[in-house]
């Protein structure tokens, strides 16, 4: 195992693994990515301002209950970080099972609010409105996905005493970066998306 | 350290490597590694040279390819009202021509450049992540296989093998026609065939290979430095990856996202871009042009990097103003994403933007112009040698500034509403494309071919190439300019005589003969520098940059003892400097560890290839393509799956001493 | 001889040149040249491209000069293997004095491109733009008159519809312009994006689905434009006489405009032309336009030969009669093509044949048979029709006209025979 | 190398228990201004304020995660530079891309010709 840290941090110039820093251009390159899903929402929505009143469909209360949920899943995260550095397994294991119990909260309300929505006869091809927004917050959706299928494998991992602070503390951090930023993503649609459309 | 004291002198350096005991992975799988089947070898093969080669080899096939296609379009436009290809087959070829040579040709040649050196230039032993490298150039190779399917489909219905049922039944154009930018609403599927999914889902594909190599270059380039490679220190071509790189992850989202909007309108009803249902057709070019701008500089970008290169080298002294040359690079980069409406001029955009984009758009002309400056500021007082690399080099100096100024004529948005979608545009851009991008990846090939395969040039064949691509890109391209300005818009299949574009064509055609025999020949003299019987030696040009510090061709490690840097041009110092500027070495005397080699790069991108090709044959109403798009994605997570648990592996070498 | 190699390169390079540079001695006053401007819209254009040349081209001289300068002067002569140049770096001031001077190069263009920007978006902005201020022949509605005169280009694959809402008519693919006159176009598409380019007239803009864009035209100068422009001074007369004279020998004519955006497989075909007269011709054009073909075949009048058709339909004879009689029944052209005047072609799918046989192309501009002095060729024109709707589908790939989802004429059963071809064929002659 | 076991104790132990209450504290505010947001919508204030208010308090919890959960304020300079980069270029393009799409440029209803 000392070889592969041999090789994977032979000579960093910055000190920054480099798994860590290629999350973090990730992340930087996924601004683009959900700038281009969360504008196109936008210019729908101003260039077709009478098409389709989502405060007739949105519920604030479950966007805002999911939002909070995914808010502390956040911090969970952090807080499975931070037992992950300081080599506390149990602790970092704990903490991961709620980031994932959150995480499927989360999904479960979406998974709700698309069924209610479509029920209501908002589909994919309900004029532009339906459009951009199922595949946006699809799109955050699936992030979440993957984030809680990820975790969930690095809880397996970590089941038989494979991790090591010094060895994986990278990995979690990497994993955790991914999962603050699918939350900043949902703080911005929040307010973007949903909040604004119900200012009286 | 000086050029020949590279301390890898052992012969039996590559015979030792094989010999190493295959391991298990973590999954308990044999690993590829020193494999003696040469084709297990090279699928599996993790070496940024081998992956650079590979590149290189497909590109300058989809450049024959995208060629070979040029010439079909200039022999059909040879003379008025021809019918020699119809309508239908001639927009698909210009279509193909534009996407082969921007994203099969020149991206992966410069990629090849950036594969094969950026480890080299700035001494390391590879990229941070030779799996996600590997990974990179087989998707690529999907995303083309995925883009030309339905040349194959194409012929079967010529042969009336095979029509469309389906979704798009009745629209029997299984190869893209609508443009290399696939403008909507004429991309809906009320318009254009299962070719437009082909083009969708192969651009798709080759989108995440270029983000997946791009973020690989910047860590390695930030990260992988060997000590005292300071960033300001780095060669000019590492730092145009860097930034290409940049270019490239903030790019192409855009047009990924766009892609998938559009696919979601073909296959799932959306509305997007179909104005039935409200959307804009407009929104597509805006998205379109935020990734094709930049992506324009990503294509010149590296040209100038090899340029960068190359002059000083045969002009024996350094760039003129290093830093402002990097500077205006990147200044380059980020105004290049602020200007892309100047593509859109004649789309109504209003006063206010299009005096903005018009303003910015000059703009670029102000960095562009500081390199143009800085490369002849670097011959001025220097000993100009006149080899292959240099002639080409000089080239290009002087066609991409013509392109360039044809670049400044279109950003006044009121004379380009009579150069828009007409020759004008094409002269334009070829200019910068071969004048500019082709000539200095010609120059690029000459300079560091015998580096790659350690055998020199031979004979006099350049200086043919030289003329003949020259003065055929001239012939070609010169009278395009008065093609457009006399009204002759692209994109038509024929066009009819007593417009006084009769002589103009003719020419044109006359002239892409000869670039492409230039380019014929240019092979041909490729090939013999393969078979050629001279050793390259370590440093054939005397050159500046610490590539040419290694071996030609450089053993996998790169070099056997990863070199301290105390100067820029860290070789030349090291050759002709004072004592303080020499290279140091760093001692490694527990061994080079090397990344093991994979399968699983291969096997993941692979499932790219069902997965984008059942996606679009669904929509040709192919009985079960649904479910091979899903093998292919269950065969890609997959992949990405065991590649995880695999674990990187490794293993280590001893160059001077016994391999363990 | 390394040096000579590079050398002789260069040489070549500029000997290649050379053929170049005689064919730019050729004609630029081709039919769609921008060189050869006829209106201020694309003179304004034009002047704005010569400036970009001068400033580009002087650049290119100083650049380029300094650049084969150094090649020539530096390269590396004879004996001079072993020395090593002087390795200086770069110096600032040269840097910045040349970002300056680029910078001050590129004001040189830039002020002139946004007066231009502003100049050629919309019609001018005072009193002798209006409707109201020129037109002065029959009846328009009072908000016309304070409205510039306004016609609609609207994009089909792959042919042109101009509507003139203020005036009720519709024409198709060649439209009539009085000179002198500044035009306001609406430019919409039913389909995919097409382009609207009348190089001597004005560059393009694009017609997109969905989307509202518009420009402006006017052929030559207007009077006073003119005037100011020539210096002229004169007597009433004899200004109005040399203006005349002007638009007589400069502007009236016959001109050439093209889909400039790519819009499928006929996007070649898909021309247009602009015919521009003098005010009173376009008065007439417009009467004709407004009433149409009052009357049928053999003079008759409409009521008295539909009802012929529809009750002894053998009484109407001659190869005319035969024509129309197919072009209402079997052949289905009624039902995509509106006659004006004849009240039972009021199809829409295609284009308005309202005087076609007056005009001097079909196919959208690609089938001609025009003279040089304007007149149309009679036999060529008879040649052109037949062409057209026996080959439909190979003068324009894929068109509406042959298959429209059963509706086009490629569909029928059994197709038209040549000899219902050519009646059709001189029915349209007729519309004259 | 540099990360070996001993180092982790000494350093990081004290370090993160210090983050610990960082990240409390910084989950409870954002909690509370999830509240806020959600009460704020249904003041009677005038839009364009209420509007700001919540794009600032948006801003705001963006930023907090960003900065402390994410380590950005603790960790390398050139993380953030990776970030901020693709942002600024997001933030600017797409807010560019708002205004020039605007609503005056569509085509009213009446079907084009007729
Ligand atoms: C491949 C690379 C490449 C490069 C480098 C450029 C460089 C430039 N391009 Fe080009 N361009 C394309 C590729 C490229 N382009 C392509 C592919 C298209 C068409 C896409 C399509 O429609 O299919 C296109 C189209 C295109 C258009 C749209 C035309 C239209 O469709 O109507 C415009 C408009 O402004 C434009 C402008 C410019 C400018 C201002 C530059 C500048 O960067 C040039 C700057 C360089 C110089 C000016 C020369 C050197 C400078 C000096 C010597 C300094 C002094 C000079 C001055 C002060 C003027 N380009
Ligand atoms: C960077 C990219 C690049 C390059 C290098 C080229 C290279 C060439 N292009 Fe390119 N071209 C584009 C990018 C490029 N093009 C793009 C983006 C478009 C717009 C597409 C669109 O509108 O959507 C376009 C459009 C375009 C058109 C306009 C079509 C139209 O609008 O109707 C034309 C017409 O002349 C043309 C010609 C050529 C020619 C003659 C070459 C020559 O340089 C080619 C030289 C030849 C070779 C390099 C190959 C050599 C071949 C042989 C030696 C044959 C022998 C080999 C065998 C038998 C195996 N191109
Ligand atoms: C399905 C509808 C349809 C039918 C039926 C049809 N046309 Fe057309 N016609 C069109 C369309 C669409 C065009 C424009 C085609 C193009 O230019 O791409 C056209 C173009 C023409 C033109 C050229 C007009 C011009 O100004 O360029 C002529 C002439 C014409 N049609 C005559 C006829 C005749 C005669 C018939 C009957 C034999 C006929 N059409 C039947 C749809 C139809
Ligand atoms: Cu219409 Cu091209
Ligand atoms: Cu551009």
């Amino acid at each position: 195992m000392s070889q592969e840290v041999a090789h994977d941090d032979s000579h960093h110039n910055l000190m920054v693994k480099n798994k860590k820093l290629l999350m973090w251009l990730f992340l930087g390159s996924d601004c683009m990515f959900f700038g281009t899903l969360i504008s196109t929402h936008l210019i729908y929505r101003k260039l077709y301002p009478e098409e389709f009143d989502p405060t007739l469909l949105f519920s604030l209360e479950l966007t805002s209950f999911s939002t909070f949920i995914l808010l502390m899943s956040s911090f969970l995260m952090a807080l499975s970080v931070s037992a992950m550095h300081k080599g506390e397994i149990k602790s970092f294991r704990r903490n991961v099972i709620g980031v994932i119990f959150f995480g499927l909260i989360f999904l479960g309300c979406q998974v709700y609010e698309f069924a209610h929505f479509v029920h209501e006869g908002l589909t994919l091809s309900t004029g532009t409105f339906g459009s951009t927004f199922y595949l946006m917050t699809g799109t955050h959706g699936v992030h979440v996905a993957i984030g809680v299928f990820w975790l969930i494998s690095m809880l397996f991992y970590s089941k038989g005493g494979n991790m090591e602070a010094h060895k994986n503390a990278v990995d979690v951090e990497t994993a955790g970066l991914y999962w603050h930023f699918v939350d900043i993503v949902w703080i911005v649609i929040f307010t973007v998306v949903y909040l604004i459309e119900f200012i009286a | 350290m000086t050029t020949d004291t590279t301390i890898i002198s052992n012969p039996k350096q590559n015979t030792d490597i094989s010999e190493l005991k295959p391991e298990l992975s973590d999954i308990g799988l044999v690993r590829p590694d020193h494999s003696k089947n040469v084709f297990i070898d090279w699928l599996t093969t993790v070496d940024h040279k081998k992956i650079g080669l590979m590149y290189g080899t497909l590109a300058l096939f989809f450049l024959l390819v995208g060629g070979l296609e040029a010439l079909v379009i200039r022999t059909q436009l040879a003379v008025p009202e021809n019918d020699l290809i119809s309508a239908q087959r001639y927009n698909q070829l210009f279509t193909m021509h534009g996407t082969t040579m921007i994203f099969l040709a020149i991206m992966p040649l410069n990629a090849a450049f950036f594969n094969f050196l950026v480890p080299l230039q700035i001494g390391a032993r590879d990229v941070a992540f030779p799996r996600i490298n590997a990974f990179s150039l087989w998707a690529f190779v999907a995303g083309a296989l995925v883009v030309n399917f339905g040349w194959i489909l194409q012929a079967l219905e010529a042969f009336g093998l095979f029509s469309a049922s389906g979704p798009t039944a009745g629209m029997n154009d299984f190869v893209p026609a609508m443009g290399w930018f696939g403008y909507a609403p004429i991309t809906g599927k009320e318009f254009t065939g299962a070719g437009t999914d082909f083009w969708i889902m192969g651009l798709q594909i080759l989108g995440v290979a270029s983000i997946s190599a791009s973020f690989n270059f910047i860590v390695t380039i930030i990260n992988m430095r060997a000590p005292g490679v300071k960033m300001m220190r780095l060669p000019v071509f590492t730092w145009m990856t860097l930034i290409v790189s940049l270019l490239i992850i903030f790019a192409f989202p855009a047009i990924t996202i766009a892609l998938a909007q559009l696919m979601f309108d073909r296959v799932f009803g959306t509305n997007f871009f179909s104005v039935a249902g409200g959307g804009q057709p407009i929104l597509w070019q805006h998205l379109f042009w935020i990734f094709g701008h930049p992506e324009v500089y990503i294509l010149v970008l590296p040209a100038m990097g090899i340029v960068s290169e190359v002059l000083p080298t045969f002009a024996r002294k350094p760039l003129f103003g290093y830093a402002i040359v990097v500077f205006s690079g990147a200044v380059i980069g980020f105004l290049g994403f602020a200007v892309w409406s100047h593509h859109m001029f004649t789309t109504g955009l209003g006063k206010i933007a299009t005096a903005a984009f018009s303003l910015l758009t000059m703009a670029i002309a102000v960095p562009t112009g500081v390199k143009i400056f800085n490369w002849v500021g670097t011959l001025w007082g220097g000993k100009i040698r006149f080899h292959a690399p240099m002639i080409f080099a000089l080239g290009f100096v002087w066609m991409f500034m013509m392109g360039g100024f044809s670049g400044i004529m279109h950003s006044s948005a009121p004379a380009d509403a009579q150069q828009q979608d007409s020759y004008f545009v094409i002269a334009h851009f070829h200019y910068v494309a071969i004048g500019g991008i082709l000539l200095a990846i010609v120059s690029g090939i000459y300079y560091w071919l015998p580096k790659m395969i350690g055998r020199m040039w031979q004979g006099k064949l350049n200086i043919w190439v030289g003329i003949l691509t020259v003065v055929g890109l001239n012939i070609t391209f010169f009278p395009m300019h008065f093609l457009g300005l006399l009204g002759m818009p692209r994109r038509t299949h024929t066009y009819l005589s007593g417009f006084g574009w009769e002589t103009y064509n003719l020419v044109c055609t006359i002239g892409s003969y000869i670039l492409a025999f230039g380019v014929l020949l240019l092979l041909v003299d490729i090939i013999r520098c393969f078979r050629s019987k001279i050793p390259a030696g370590n440093d054939p040009w005397d050159a500046r940059t610490l590539e040419w510090a290694t071996s030609s061709p450089p053993k996998v490690y790169n070099f056997a003892q990863t070199p301290i840097v105390n100067a820029r041009d860290a070789f030349w110092a090291d050759k002709y400097g004072p004592l303080d500027r020499k290279m140091g070495m760093v001692d490694e005397s527990h061994g080079i560890h090397m990344p093991s080699q994979s399968w699983m790069p291969l096997i993941a991108s692979f499932g790219f290839i069902p997965l984008g090709l059942g996606m679009s044959l669904m929509q040709a109403g192919v009985p079960y393509a649904g479910y091979t798009a899903i093998l292919g994605l269950v065969i890609l997570v997959l992949g990405i799956a065991l590649w995880a648990i695999e674990g990187p592996g490794g293993y280590h070498l001893h160059p001077n001493k016994q391999s363990h | 001889m390394k040096k000579l190699k590079a050398l002789r390169i260069w040489l070549m390079s500029i000997l290649g040149l050379i053929p170049l540079i005689f064919i730019s001695g050729c004609n630029l006053n081709t039919r769609m040249s921008t060189f050869v401007t006829k209106g201020p819209v694309a003179e304004t254009q034009l002047d704005l491209f010569m400036l970009t040349v001068w400033v580009t081209g002087f650049i290119f001289l100083a650049v380029g000069g300094v650049y084969v300068y150094v090649v020539i002067r530096f390269r590396d002569k004879k004996g001079d293997e072993n020395i090593i140049p002087t390795q200086g770096h770069g110096n600032p001031l040269i840097e910045l004095s040349l970002i300056g001077i680029s910078i001050l190069l590129l004001v040189i263009i830039a002020v002139p491109t946004l007066q231009g920007i502003w100049y050629t978006h919309d019609v001018p902005d005072d009193e002798s733009s209006l409707l109201g201020s020129w037109y002065s022949h029959g009846d328009i509605s009072d908000a016309a008159k304070e409205e510039p005169f306004i016609i609609r280009a609207i994009g089909y694959r792959w042919w042109w519809e101009f509507e003139y809402p203020q005036l009720g008519i519709t024409t198709a693919n060649e439209f009539v312009i009085p000179a002198g006159r500044p035009i306001h176009i609406e430019l919409r598409s039913v389909d995919v994006i097409h382009s609207f380019w009348l190089p001597k007239i004005a560059g393009k803009v694009d017609l997109i689905p969905g989307r509202a864009n518009s420009m402006w035209i006017q052929a030559g100068d207007s009077k006073e434009a003119w005037i100011e422009k020539n210096n002229f001074s004169g007597s009433d007369s004899e200004t109005q006489l040399a203006y005349l004279k002007y638009l007589e020998d400069e502007i009236y004519d016959y001109y050439y405009g093209q889909c400039a955006e790519y819009c499928g497989d006929s996007h070649a075909r898909m021309l247009f032309r602009a015919h521009v007269v003098s005010d009173d011709r376009f008065y007439s054009w417009i009467d004709r336009m407004k009433t149409g073909h009052t009357k049928a075949p053999d003079d008759m009048n409409w009521d008295n030969w539909y009802q012929a058709y529809d009750q002894s339909p053998e009484t109407l004879t001659g190869d005319i009669n035969e024509g129309l009689k197919l072009f209402m029944g079997r052949a289905k052209c009624a039902t995509c093509h509106v006659v004006k005047g004849n009240p039972r072609a009021v199809g829409v799918a295609g284009p308005n044949l309202t005087y076609l046989a007056e005009r001097h192309s079909i196919a959208a501009g690609w089938l001609n048979h025009r003279n040089e002095d304007n007149t149309v060729d009679k036999k060529a024109q008879l040649a052109n029709f037949i062409q057209w709707i026996k080959h439909t589908d190979d003068v324009k790939p894929g068109n509406l006209m042959w298959k429209a989802k059963g509706g086009g004429i490629g569909e029928l059963q059994p197709l038209l025979n040549d000899e219902e071809i050519r009646k059709i064929s001189l029915y349209l002659q007729s519309l004259q | 190398m540099s990360y070996s076991q001993s180092n982790i104790d000494a350093n990081h132990l004290k370090e993160e228990n210090d983050r610990y209450y960082a990240f409390v504290n910084l989950a409870l505010i954002l909690a509370a201004v999830t509240g806020i947001e959600l009460v704020l919508v249904y003041l009677p204030f005038p839009r364009t304020i209420i509007f700001t208010i919540l794009i600032s308090l948006s801003l705001f919890k963006f930023i907090g995660v960003v900065a402390w959960f994410m380590h950005l304020i603790y960790d390398k300079l050139i993380l953030t530079m990776a970030f901020g980069t693709g942002m600024v270029i997001a933030f600017g393009t797409y807010t560019a891309l708002l205004f020039l799409l605007g609503g005056d440029a569509v085509a009213p209803p009446e079907i084009p010709g007729r």
